[in-house]
């Protein structure tokens, strides 16, 4: 946040920073080929390697490229203020917090085993 | 707060908030954050005392060991009703809702919150699930008690969906507020209010928001989950069906657990109000104090894991959770002695806020030291869903948040109506709250120590002293909100006129008139110093 | 003096059966003593600083002081100290709890509403009854038949949730002889606050003792063996049999061989068939006055010779 | 401050904010804080996903290999090229090119009924076969191998259709947005609106370029 509040009006002034058209194709096209990319290797892994322990990695790293383009571009949050960045990671920083201590649980588990 | 805004004495008859607009459809559509704030307060102390009878209802129930007055299956419904009204339709949205909702935009010196109709909207969403609530008395009860563990859940055979759906609902309302709060103290504040300049108040509130919009929507994922699962059987958290039923605890404590912080934050803001105003002095560590209200909301998301060190957690897993616990008690700390500090060498006055201010001081010692038991894990081992854990969390949100909103309304009250209250009946109720509270949840620490679990409709005899004091402490814990609300009551009918600023507080909301106007300033205020400088 | 606030702790406390509820005794003490402390500077303070710096008049002037970083450090520092010794200890009794000992006595103990069953690997079966022998390891194995189930034994400091689907574990070597109660700490229904179980400590010759005429349970003449099932299956919790009492489904006094009147509207006659169904199918048909669904189906968890004893039991309940 | 005073207040600026701009921005901040919570709240989701796609992994490689993958691929083009002509119409409102905003807004509109149809012609096979969340799953005639597959299941409609619940929110919001532009209400000077919904809409395209490899694909 701004120590001084009046200083996001320097920033972003009255024209909002608009975007080139030039842009936002490439951006399209870059997603378009990420999406080709993804089914290309699920091709790979299911049909030429029958199951690889990468298919859900690849898959997942491929949609978080294409994630944060759309992030940058399409929601602007390249051009935007740092509050708005913080508080986009903010959510995402949250969200890894609950998947690593329920999956530190569920993986740290000694099993019981039953004797009878 | 030296602003420069205009001191002129403003003469009775003059327009303000309440009057400007006539009639309760101009309450109903209302977009201005103090008549917001109004619509919560009677919407929240309704609800209090709905839930402040069912808790009345246990204790008599527990006067003695037995069946008294209850069947074992009406007793867990009202015990489920006291815990989910009080959490979700008290507590929750007490202090945020009322006090923050008609001081923060006035302490930081807005002419509203950020976004007027979300903020309506969020109070017909709040009431909207509230009445789904209420509804579920009528259809089919609930018996879950209000953490809804799966699978007991998933198999009862109350109306648990619809009280669900209700959670969710109301949670929906919590964010909107919470959205709502950040951006008015990121967007509306005062020409020269900093960040470092805004109210201790506002910090909590913020930091509260934070919670509220990082939180909350993991509750009603959870919330809608369980729903499923209700409806469907998915199998997620039902081990039947190859699920991990203390994964639903890991969903619902990654919620609840900071939701207790957006239960006790809130308070400690108003305390530090109260404590600031009343011993005429600046407030100790400013600075720490704020950046302790951060940094409880950021370490709270770290520790929920304290809520299951008996569920089957992994150990590994309870030996990190009880350490990150431990850590939360530094920044609590460090508030508890800001405070005492800011009473050395002040000028203290004990009009009835500055008591109720005390007398959360003093709880919530007992609480916090309690809590530090509860974090450490060998003894929670013994302690954990046993009376203690109940007298604990009393303490902190019935000691710490109840004793904290009673000073807060005491103590802008006549901010907020331009009215008085009776004084001395006004100190009469805290001494009745204070001291009932103690005697009700005092002797469950013991009863818990001697190992009562909670959430029983009965118990073996030599529970029954302790249980029948504390179920005596519960009827003067009733007397002294009864009597509050005719103090509050017979000072909105017939009080006496209240200057604009009768306690000589330094923060802006007591530069404008009482009421305020509908603009909340006259003249749009600049700030040019701190919130505490009693020079 | 040590001992005194030692004794002030456990005064409170269910007698410590095992050593480590004296260790979580001890833990607890060096808690409360230094809480008291803590307190007392907290709250003393407030009240001394309350009455020494009492309004005198409103225009008496205030000290200013904003802030002072040395005292900050000192009451963030040393209560984290404190914190973590605090945490380390308690850590360090933890680990013990969960350290299960070999060769250790196992006993299966299944939580469901609303009774503890334990069974011993002779196939020996008691319900809300553990019977250890003292000074051995004993290790509980817990299952649950429901819903979520706590296994908590005061005296031992010990608890456990017992988890449908999955085992879960406690251990403890009692040292001292006696009956300690167990609670279920985690909410499971109707009658949690009813689940109350007896851990019984034993002498060794007692416990054999005790195994062996358990044992012997299978020579039982068959309505007697339905009675024990009866207590097993915590049939008893709801069905009273040696009066018409009615505690959470009908009595079962006196009922073979009379008419039941149905929600239905019908009426039927208390046969062997009838006590079947109604114990595998309990909501086929309900008697008039009581609730659907409230009795768990015992379908899959009586073998027919067992579930004969049972009707043979209530056969005899004249 | 360089505060502007070129346009202190318009219609659209209420009475608390300083300015246009000033309250676009605070908008603006609202909105990314909404969308914070609708990621947790798809999040939580996905954390149970993760977590029993880990535990059970060959019943999640038979319930993805149940569904049509080609499907998906083409809802998520269409998401994809919806989120480009949304990005688009703000732009030309940016550059106050009116009619060409309204055109886009209805290509979004129309991008959204194409993919919930689609969605609709995979639902109503899912149904017809029996592939429906939990114990209503249809295992005899499924043939499911594994016994928790109604689970997947139940993971594939709780996440698809509270996505599918936000595209038609989404289309509800762009069709009044459309309306509105038309009459020629959002230009180069106030487009606050149309902003929000569109970090919205592509909050809804970003979350399903998650959802299309996780359910349909690696399964």
């Amino acid at each position: 946040m701004a120590a001084n509040n009046h200083s996001e009006h320097q920033s972003a002034g009255h024209g909002h920073h608009i975007i080139p058209a030039e842009i936002y194709k490439k951006v399209a096209l870059a997603l378009f080929v990420l999406t080709l990319l993804t089914v290309g290797f699920h091709y790979l892994f299911h049909s030429v390697m029958h199951g690889s322990v990468l298919a859900a990695p690849v898959a997942f790293l491929i949609a978080a490229v294409k994630a944060s383009l759309v992030l940058m571009f399409f929601m602007g949050l390249k051009y935007d203020s740092v509050d708005n960045r913080i508080i986009f990671a903010l959510g995402f920083f949250f969200l890894f917090v609950l998947i690593f201590f329920s999956a530190l649980d569920i993986w740290t588990r000694v099993a019981v085993t039953s004797t009878l | 707060m030296s602003a420069s805004t205009h001191t002129a004495s403003h003469t009775s008859g003059e327009v303000n908030y309440i009057n400007e607009f006539k009639g309760l459809k101009s309450w109903f559509t209302s977009l201005d954050h103090k008549r917001i704030g109004l619509l919560y307060m009677i919407s929240v102390l309704f609800f209090f005392l709905v839930g402040g009878l069912f808790a009345l209802l246990i204790r008599l129930e527990l006067f003695k060991p037995g069946a008294q007055y209850l069947t074992p299956d009406q007793y867990n419904q009202v015990m489920t009703y006291h815990g989910a009204i009080m959490v979700f339709m008290v507590i929750v949205p007490g202090i945020p809702a009322i006090l923050g909702n008609f001081f923060l935009p006035l302490q930081i010196g807005a002419k509203d919150v950020a976004f007027p109709r979300l903020n309506l909207t969020s109070w017909y969403v709040f009431m909207l699930g509230a009445i789904i609530a209420i509804c579920t008395l009528f259809l089919g009860k609930i018996d879950t008690g209000w953490t809804f563990y799966t699978p007991y859940s998933i198999k009862t055979g109350t109306a648990a969906t619809m009280m669900v759906v209700a959670a969710f609902v109301m949670g929906m309302s919590s964010i909107l507020t919470g959205l709502n709060f950040i951006v008015t103290v990121h967007k509306l504040r005062a020409p020269g209010m900093t960040m470092f300049r805004i109210p201790l108040f506002i910090w909590a509130i913020y930091s509260t928001a934070v919670l509220q919009i990082l939180a909350t929507p993991v509750l009603g994922i959870t919330l809608l989950l369980l729903a499923m699962e209700r409806t469907f059987g998915v199998g997620i958290f039902d081990p039947n069906l190859g699920g991990d039923p203390v994964l639903f605890q890991h969903f619902f404590w990654f919620y609840s657990h900071p939701a207790v912080y957006i239960m006790i934050l809130p308070a400690m803001g108003v305390v530090s109000e109260l404590i600031a105003a009343f011993s005429r002095k600046t407030i100790f560590g400013y600075t720490a104090i704020a950046f302790s209200s951060i940094g409880i909301a950021a370490v709270s998301f770290f520790v929920w894991g304290h809520h299951m060190f008996v569920s089957g957690q992994s150990e590994v897993a309870g030996i990190v959770f009880s350490f990150l616990t431990m850590l939360v008690g530094v920044p609590t700390a460090i508030k508890m002695f800001n405070w005492l500090s800011t009473l050395y060498r002040g000028n203290i006055s004990f009009e009835s806020p500055m008591l109720f201010a005390l007398g959360f001081l003093f709880l919530f010692a007992i609480g916090g030291v309690t809590g530090i038991m509860l974090a450490t894990i060998a003894t929670d081992v013994h302690f954990h869903d046993t009376y203690f854990v109940v007298a604990h969390f009393h303490y902190v949100m019935v000691g710490g948040t109840l004793m904290a909103l009673m000073g807060g309304l005491y103590y802008w009250f006549p901010k907020m109506f331009g009215k008085m209250y009776n004084e001395t009946l006004a100190r009469l109720t805290f001494v009745l709250i204070f001291i009932g509270f103690n005697v009700t949840f005092f002797p469950q620490f013991i009863l818990g120590a001697m190992g009562m679990p909670r959430r029983y409709f009965d118990y073996i005899p030599a529970y029954q002293s302790l249980n029948s004091i504390s179920t005596i402490g519960s009827w003067l814990i009733g007397c002294g909100f009864l009597l509050s609300l005719y103090v509050i009551v017979t000072a909105l009918r017939s009080g006496e006129k209240a200057s604009d600023n009768p306690w000589g507080a330094k923060t802006l909301e007591w530069q404008t008139s009482s009421p305020p106007p509908h603009t909340n300033f006259h003249v749009e205020p600049v700030v040019t110093a701190g919130p505490y400088e009693y020079k | 003096m040590f001992w005194m606030q030692y004794a002030f702790a456990s005064k409170f406390m269910p007698t410590a059966a095992t050593d480590q509820a004296s260790q979580v005794n001890n833990l607890y003490s060096f808690l409360l003593i230094s809480s008291f402390i803590a307190c007392v500077i907290l709250i003393g303070g407030m009240i001394y600083f309350a009455y020494k710096y009492k309004r005198q008049s409103l225009t008496a002037k205030s000290a200013y002081i904003t802030h002072n970083t040395f005292l900050e450090f000192l009451w963030s520092f040393i209560p984290l100290v404190i914190f973590l010794v605090v945490f380390g200890w308690g850590w360090h009794i933890y680990h013990q709890m969960r350290q299960f000992p070999k060769d250790a006595l196992e006993v299966h103990v299944t939580g469901k509403q609303w009774a503890w069953e334990a069974t011993y690997k002779s196939g020996v079966r008691t319900a809300n009854l553990v019977k250890v022998p003292i000074d051995t390891d004993v290790k509980i194995i817990l299952a649950s038949n429901d819903v979520i189930h706590s296994f908590y034994v005061p005296s031992f400091r010990i608890k456990q949730d017992a988890v449908p689907g999955r085992y879960t574990a406690v251990w403890f070597n009692a040292n001292k002889l006696g009956d300690f109660h167990i609670f279920c700490t985690e909410y499971c229904g109707t009658q949690h606050s009813g689940m109350i179980g007896k851990l019984q400590v034993v002498s060794r010759e007692e416990y054999d003792k005790w195994l062996e005429e358990e044992a012997k349970f299978s020579t039982l003449p068959i309505a007697q063996k339905g009675e024990k099932l009866f207590q097993i299956k915590a049939c008893s919790g709801c069905h009273s049999v040696a009066d018409a009492s009615v505690k959470v489904g009908p009595s079962l006094f006196k009922k073979f061989g009379a008419k039941e009147e149905l929600t239905s509207g019908d009426s039927t006659g208390v046969d062997e068939n009838y006590l079947r169904e109604s114990i595998l199918n309990p909501n086929a048909k309900i008697v008039k006055g009581f609730a659907s669904g409230v009795m768990p189906s015992f379908q899959g968890q009586l073998s027919e010779d067992e579930l004969s004893a049972i009707i043979e039991y209530i056969k005899s309940a004249k | 401050m360089s505060t502007s005073s070129s346009h202190t207040h318009d219609s659209h600026v209420a009475h608390h904010f300083r300015d246009a701009n000033h309250q676009f921005e605070s908008a603006k901040q609202g909105i990314w804080l909404f969308m914070v919570t609708e990621i947790l709240m798809f999040g939580g989701l996905f954390v149970g996903y993760a977590i029993f796609h880990a535990l059970y992994p060959k019943m999640f490689a038979e319930g993805a290999s149940h569904l049509n993958w080609k499907l998906g691929f083409v809802n998520t083009l269409v998401l994809i090229f919806s989120s480009y002509t949304m990005a688009m119409s703000i732009h030309h409102l940016q550059k106050n090119e009116k009619s060409q905003a309204v055109t886009k807004l209805w290509l979004t509109v129309g991008c959204g009924v194409i993919f919930m149809c689609i969605k609709a012609f995979e639902y109503t096979g899912k149904f017809q076969h029996g592939f429906l969340p939990g114990r209503l799953l249809d295992v005899v005639h499924t043939g499911a191998e594994s016994a928790n597959l109604g689970m997947y299941y139940g993971f594939y409609y709780c996440m698809t259709g509270l996505h599918g619940l936000h595209v038609l929110i989404g289309m509800g919001l762009i069709v009044w947005l459309a309306l509105r532009a038309q009459k020629g209400e959002f230009g180069e000077d106030y487009f606050t609106p149309v902003e929000g919904v569109g970090i919205f809409w592509h909050i809804v395209d970003l979350i399903w370029i998650f959802l299309f490899p996780l359910l349909y694909l690696v399964g």
